[in-house]
């Protein structure tokens, strides 16, 4: 029952840091409350023995990603928002709407989903990395390549963008 | 020769005449100048008809000849073709419009010499008379058309002959376009013998005229008249004719006097059988006819300007014309169409020549540098020209006596023959013919009277231009008088062929009677009606002595009269009559009604409610729904607001939208 | 007829000249070129006239062409030829090709060489719209005509000439669409009733499909009120008073002279035959319609201070005639219609030549500007004269002709049976003397008013050759107007036929469903059903 | 036994309307981004789960591919932040309208 204790930490854990993300005015403490939130993610994954999956998390999104968001929001050197922000029409809007999605996916998951097995049937199969390796080089290779060519195209864009142009 | 060539060369030689004098000039410019040349071709042109058509009258004028040219529109069983037909009625007519038109043309040489557009006016003048010639000659309704609207057309062209003042072209397009709702009935006319006999020529009427239903043949009659009166200036549709004095009086003796104006005489005659079926409208046409004489000639009275005076005579003698008309007495009128011809014909040519000197008077008065109004045409300037002008003055005279009917004139015989006309059809019956009778006595005194009048301010009494001893006017050349003498000869002599029945007792017949309407068995072309009743002989003879009586005391009346008072005569008049006096000084305020209630709603309305209705409303309209589009572009584009989130906003709602979609 | 293809010849030798004259070198020599081609064309199409057999009027005479248009499985042909109606069309239309080349000479100076090309295609176009004898291909040439008529007027018009264009083109094209959707309803109900499935728009088989009544009524509002945008009818017509003000003297020739008769000519072509019954039931409104075009059209022009505004409402006045005559379904009105659309198209056309002469010496068409020119311009005061009282309705002239055969068709129609509407119609003639001899007073007559009228230079010879041939033609129309009409009677007799043979078996309901006539259906024997000429003894209204 | 397949589901639901909500609510550029980062784990969360109840390894692969995306997402978002900084000085959503002509 230790995955059941751990899922229920995690994922209110998650929860919490979200909402911190979405509330600070800081964009630094929304990014690290969003860190947070990743950390819990990859957690949950380990529940799932997606260790592989885990680790990938923590090292590509907790590590890069979010170090870049740092980054930019230094360089930008963004001080807190002065105060918090008028909420208008469209900001009533985009909660509500919020609240909806939230509505609708809860109702269609408790309705369509219910058939599966409560857990799995052998979490080795799944979870270990050479599984996933065999799976990605054999079946999933053309998608592999195109995925290193899709970063190295970004990479270029990113430089392009941001490069300041002496003209 | 053979009829039928004689029959297009009568007509085409005036339109020969008309392009020799008319386009040859236009485009040559060098061929203006030869004016002696020109009137030369221009009278030859009028002249050589008349004498044919002499010719073919000697020769045997009873029999009818029918000439067809060609086939001018045809569609289906329906068509029409240019078709000529000489009888009894269009050879007198031909005789009246060439005869009197070459006397006319001759004395338009010496009267438009100084012109400058001489050579437009006789090319004008000869288009007239071969418009009139296809009025004339023609053999069915739309040739008889072709002429009608084409004498429109020339008399539009000559009154406005002097276009540089404004109120001569005002005056030609309100003849035209008065001349024009005229048409428009007769054009009515004309739809519904199509529509119920399927063709337009006489001989086509004539004979299906019985298979009409009272109500077409009422109506085509009606319309016919509403089309005469038009032409003939009677009294809905006359307010034209005293304005078309605006144009040369040539123009004013032969078309407002002499031909045009009687065309739409010569309509009801030419279509006398059929009016006769429409009794009712018969009596329309008297009574109008008899209105408008009376209407005329107390107008007549009022006029200063010595051609007004002789045009409302003219409406007058026109209103006397229809009188015979309604009455049944067609040839009567035909035969005043033709005594009339002669003596205002004479009178209005008269006049141009008094005008004519008049008008070096004022040349002369305007070079010695006087600056005052001077009017060639108004008779308070005139006075006292016998001395200086004694052809004019004698033939003025006599065809003043003829108009009034002084015994053993013109006017005398076809007058009285009228009046006796009329009082015979209401012996026979038709009360209403009384009526007109003794109208039509009334404007005979009436008509003695203003006539006499006319001649008194003008000839008689002193001269009462500015400095009249040195400048007085002379006689006119002998181009102008001699037409005048051949016509005073004429008005005294041209009564002699229609002597009244009571002269049939000295075995004298009644000729024209003869010749038009039908003589031991040969019938006319003009229609009578059967007379039940007839006026025994005591009392015909005593209509004719009153007739001569009331003549004769009109115009002792006026002599004696005009020669005491001379213009104080004016003055006594309007103060006895007061405010009747200067209604009809203004012609009965016509022209004010005509512009009140037609021609201001008309022109107003086209001007401020229908161009500014079809401009705004409808090309509104057609605007507005554009506008419309530019809208309903405007507003998606301000949808795209150019802020991502608003974006955003619209994905996710689709989402939304989605999943609930999803989830029924 | 010795020349196969004279016919395709005569419509696209104009188009050859046009993409030709982009070569030519100078200004100059492109006039010369483009009055060479259409001069050559008129010839040509006089070759038409003297070799048409009027006998056989009534038929398709000169084919030529007739192979597929689009592809092989639909029944969409090119097919041009020639019958009563279209012929004297075709004349006006190659007759005012040279006039307007030549009478354009010095009035347009800048873009000379487009000017004359878009004329060039301007002309085949319209000579195709009148000899195309498949649906389709009549609306390509009818939508053809529709840009270089835009670009005429947008690029060499007056002050709101883009206004007038945009508003010229989308309002045609709105009518021209609505058409194009009904052609391809009927090419498909046709085809699959007449034409074994495969889509037609095959004048003959189109001919012979008798359409059912509810079909008849939809497809008939559709084609009418393309055509009377066109025509244009009265409450469509506001386009034209801006078209005609805004375009170049030229333009407005051909747009009053040829463009406005596509209207009337696709009414009696196309709305008449292929749905009779429709026709004969809304006849009466389109009287209504034409005679408050006649009198609204006359009033509003007495009420223009543009003498070109006052001549483009006359147009309307005129054409509402033309409109009356077609809805009157008898053999005169008939008759009268087609010979009203040759006169409308020279005297308006000459008239509007008079006014752009006059624009060119003075730069301004409002009348009280002029003023008693008459005694410095004689000549072109005789033309003007001339032309507006041809135009007016002067017996004599060719004016009359037209009209008085409408009136009288029109009085005695069964179909309109209203001689008080038609005794309204003639009031027209009074409203149209009435503008017309105010525009005379105005412009020619009365004292000089302003000083710079006094100079200004009568005809040159260019203008008088212009003129001449115009005026001589409105005098031979007026006094014999019969070879034309003995041309078009056929036609026109068959056309009655036809109507009152499709309207008995519509009406009547023995039609089961859409039972088809038997008729050959190639086209070289022109087979269109119904025998040879009647000999005249047609009763004058046959419509029961 | 695991934990239920529906609660996962439950919990990235959440997890994904925030991040919509971050998206719409939010008018810092970078908070947006980041609540993208987020609404992508949520999917990813669901992927692993699904994989694993199903016993299918490319759910696994599937979220690796995605992360790949996301950071390549973010590097250019990023990028185009530090664009419009410099060109607008601002990040603020709502001054940012480059579409209006």
């Amino acid at each position: 029952m230790f995955a059941e204790k751990v899922f229920v930490v995690a994922s209110l854990v998650a929860v919490v840091s979200a909402l911190g993300m979405l509330i600070s005015r800081s964009p630094v403490r929304s990014a690290l409350w969003l860190i947070l939130t990743l950390f819990c993610v990859a957690g949950l994954y380990l529940t799932l023995s997606a260790e592989f999956i885990a680790v990938v998390q923590i090292l590509v999104y907790a590590g890069a990603i979010m170090v870049l968001f740092l980054f930019v929001i230094m360089l930008l050197n963004l001080g807190a928002l002065p105060n918090l922000e008028r909420v208008d029409f469209k900001k009533g809007v985009g909660f509500v709407l919020g609240v909806a999605i939230l509505a609708q996916l809860v109702f269609l998951g408790a309705t369509a989903v219910g058939d599966f097995p409560a857990a799995a049937s052998d979490p080795e199969a799944t979870g270990a990395a050479t599984a996933i390796a065999k799976e990605l080089f054999t079946r999933y290779a053309l998608p592999f390549e195109m995925i290193g060519i899709l970063l190295l195209v970004a990479t270029i864009g990113a430089v392009m963008l941001a490069k300041h142009r002496f003209e | 020769m053979d009829l039928d060539l004689l029959t297009v060369l009568i007509v085409l030689l005036p339109l020969v005449g008309a392009v020799l004098t008319g386009l040859v000039p236009l485009f040559l410019r060098s061929f203006r100048a030869h004016k002696g040349l020109l009137g030369a071709v221009g009278t030859l042109v009028v002249a050589i008809p008349f004498g044919l058509a002499a010719w073919i009258f000697v020769q045997g004028g009873s029999q009818t000849h029918v000439t067809s040219l060609y086939t001018w529109m045809a569609a289906g069983d329906f068509s029409v073709s240019i078709t000529y037909r000489i009888d009894q009625l269009s050879i007198i007519m031909t005789l009246v419009v060439t005869g009197v038109g070459a006397l006319i043309h001759l004395y338009a040489v010496g009267y438009m010499y100084s012109d400058r557009c001489f050579w437009k006016f006789f090319a004008y003048l000869n288009l007239f008379i071969f418009m009139m010639l296809n009025l004339v000659l023609a053999d069915n309704l739309l040739v008889l058309f072709l002429g009608w609207e084409g004498v429109g057309l020339c008399s539009y062209l000559l009154i406005g002959f002097w276009y540089e003042k404004h109120k001569n072209s005002v005056a030609a397009s309100k003849a035209f376009i008065v001349n024009r709702v005229g048409d428009f009935a007769f054009l009515l006319a004309m739809f519904i013998l199509v529509k119920e006999l399927g063709s337009l020529d006489f001989g086509a009427i004539f004979s299906g005229m019985e298979s009409l239903s009272a109500g077409s043949v009422t109506a085509v009659v009606l319309l016919l008249f509403i089309g005469a009166t038009g032409k003939s200036a009677q009294i809905p549709l006359f307010v034209w004719l005293p304005d078309a004095m605006a144009g040369p009086t040539p123009v004013s003796a032969l078309i407002h006097a002499a031909t045009m104006v009687t065309s739409g005489l010569y309509l009801l005659a030419r279509l006398s059988p059929l009016v006769l079926m429409a009794p009712g409208v018969m009596m329309l046409i008297a009574i109008v006819g008899a209105a408008t004489a009376l209407v005329a000639a107390t107008i007549a009275l009022t006029q200063q300007d010595i051609k007004r005076v002789l045009a409302y005579s003219t409406v007058s003698q026109l209103g006397y014309m229809f009188m015979a008309a309604g009455v049944g007495a067609f040839f009567v009128a035909v035969f005043h169409v033709v005594t009339h011809a002669f003596f205002k014909a004479c009178l209005f040519l008269g006049s141009g020549s008094v005008i004519h000197g008049m008008h070096h008077v004022e040349l002369e008065l305007r070079r010695e540098g006087y600056e005052g109004d001077f009017d060639a045409q108004d008779m308070r300037y005139m006075g006292g020209l016998k001395k200086y002008m004694p052809i004019t003055r004698w033939t003025y005279l006599l065809s003043t006596f003829a108009i009034a009917g002084i015994p053993f004139t013109a006017g005398f015989f076809s007058k009285d023959e009228i009046l006796f006309k009329a009082f015979e059809f209401g012996f026979d019956g038709h009360t209403y013919a009384w009526i007109v009778w003794a109208v039509g006595i009334a404007t005979a005194l009436l008509t003695a009277f203003y006539m006499t009048r006319s001649y008194m301010l003008t000839f008689e009494g002193s001269s009462r231009w500015p400095k009249p001893s040195n400048l007085h006017p002379h006689e006119s050349p002998w181009s102008m008088t001699l037409p005048l003498i051949l016509l005073g000869a004429l008005s005294l002599v041209g009564g002699f062929i229609g002597l009244p029945k009571v002269a049939e007792e000295f075995g004298l017949h009644n000729w024209i009677h003869g010749f038009l309407v039908g003589y031991e068995g040969r019938a006319g072309p003009v229609a009578e009606p059967e007379m039940h009743a007839h006026v025994s002989l005591w009392l015909e003879s005593a209509l004719i002595a009153l007739g001569a009586l009331i003549a004769v005391i009109g115009v002792v009346w006026a002599w004696r009269f005009f020669a005491r008072h001379e213009l104080g005569g004016d003055e006594l008049i309007r103060g006895r009559f007061g405010a009747l006096y200067q209604w009809c000084r203004t012609s009965y305020y016509w022209d004010r009604l005509y512009d009140r209630s037609i021609v201001r709603p008309v022109i107003g309305g086209a001007e401020k409610v229908f161009a500014p209705f079809d401009q705004r409303i409808v090309d509104g309209l057609v605007n507005a729904i554009a506008r419309i589009m530019q809208a309903f572009s405007w507003l998606f584009g301000r949808l795209q607001t150019g802020i991502v989130q608003n974006y955003a906003l619209a994905i996710v709602l689709g989402v939304v939208l989605i999943l609930a979609l999803m989830a029924f | 007829m010795e020349f196969p293809h004279l016919l395709s010849l005569v419509i696209f030798l104009p188009l050859i000249g046009a993409i030709l004259t982009l070569f030519a070198p100078t200004d100059r020599s492109v006039r010369v070129f483009a009055l060479v081609v259409t001069a050559f064309t008129f010839v040509l199409s006089i070759l038409l006239w003297t070799e048409f057999d009027p006998s056989r009027a009534a038929d398709l005479q000169f084919v030529s062409g007739d192979f597929p248009l689009i592809s092989a499985d639909i029944d969409v042909r090119y097919l041009v030829g020639i019958d009563g109606f279209s012929l004297l069309l075709v004349l006006l239309t190659t007759l005012l090709g040279p006039i307007v080349v030549l009478s354009s000479w010095s009035y347009i100076k800048a873009h000379v060489k487009g000017y004359y090309t878009l004329l060039l295609v301007l002309q085949s176009g319209m000579t195709g719209v009148f000899c195309a004898f498949d649906l389709l291909l009549f609306y390509i040439f009818f939508e053809l005509t529709l840009i270089p008529m835009y670009f005429l007027i947008g690029i060499w018009g007056g002050e709101r000439r883009i206004y007038a264009a945009v508003k010229f083109v989308i309002y045609t094209m709105v009518g021209s669409l609505l058409m194009l959707v009904g052609i391809l309803y009927l090419g498909i109900e046709a085809g699959a009733a007449v034409n074994s499935g495969v889509f037609t728009t095959d004048y003959f088989k189109l001919l012979s499909f008798d359409v059912p009544l509810g079909m008849q009524t939809w497809l008939f509002v559709l084609f009418a009120f393309a055509f009377a945008i066109k025509v244009p009818m009265f409450p469509f017509h506001t386009w034209l008073p801006d078209a005609h003000v805004e375009a170049p003297t030229g333009g407005s020739v051909i747009l009053a002279g040829v463009l406005l008769k596509m209207g009337t000519y696709g009414l009696v072509r196309f709305c008449l035959p292929f749905f009779p019954s429709a026709s004969a039931s809304h006849a009466l409104l389109f009287a209504i319609l034409a005679v408050i075009g006649i009198v609204y059209g006359a009033l509003v022009s007495r009420a223009q201070p543009d003498a070109k505004k006052l001549v483009a409402y006359s147009s309307v006045s005129h054409l509402g005639f033309v409109v009356l005559g077609i809805f009157a379904f008898t053999l005169e009105s008939l008759q009268g219609a087609m010979i009203q659309m040759i006169n409308h198209g020279i005297s308006t056309g000459a008239l509007f030549l008079l006014v752009g002469m006059l624009y060119e010496r003075r730069h301004t068409r409002l009348m009280a500007d002029y003023g008693g020119i008459a005694r410095t311009v004689p000549w072109l005061t005789f033309f003007m004269v001339l032309t507006a009282l041809a135009s007016a309705g002067l017996p004599g002239l060719n004016g009359f002709v037209g009209e008085f055969m409408i009136l009288v068709g029109a009085f005695g129609s069964a179909a309109i049976g209203s001689p008080i509407l038609v005794g309204l119609a003639t009031t027209g003639v009074i409203l149209a003397a009435v503008y017309l001899l105010w525009m005379l007073g105005r412009m020619f007559f009365g004292p000089v008013t302003h000083e710079a009228n006094r100079g200004m230079p009568d005809l040159n010879r260019r203008e008088l050759v212009v003129l001449v041939p115009m005026a001589a033609l409105m005098i031979i129309l007026g006094l014999m107007p019969q070879p034309f009409l003995r041309v078009s009677e056929p036609a026109a007799v068959r056309l009655l036929e036809t109507i009152e043979r499709k309207r008995a078996l519509v009406e009547e309901g023995d039609l089961d469903g859409m039972r088809v006539l038997q008729q050959d259906g190639n086209v070289q024997a022109a087979p269109a059903p119904g025998g040879l000429i009647p000999n005249g003894d047609q009763d004058s209204n046959p419509i029961p | 036994m695991g934990v239920p397949l529906s609660w996962y589901l439950t919990l990235s639901a959440v997890l994904f309307s925030i991040g919509v909500t971050g998206v719409l609510f939010r008018s810092n550029l970078i908070v947006i981004l980041m609540s993208v980062e987020l609404m992508l784990n949520a999917v990813n969360l669901t992927l692993i789960a699904f994989s694993q109840y199903m016993g299918d390894v490319s759910g696994q692969i599937l979220v690796f591919f995605v992360m790949a995306v996301a950071a390549a997402e973010a590097a250019i978002g990023l990028a185009i932040v530090i664009a419009i900084f410099r060109n607008k000085l601002t990040v603020d959503i709502n001054n940012i309208n480059l579409f209006r002509h």
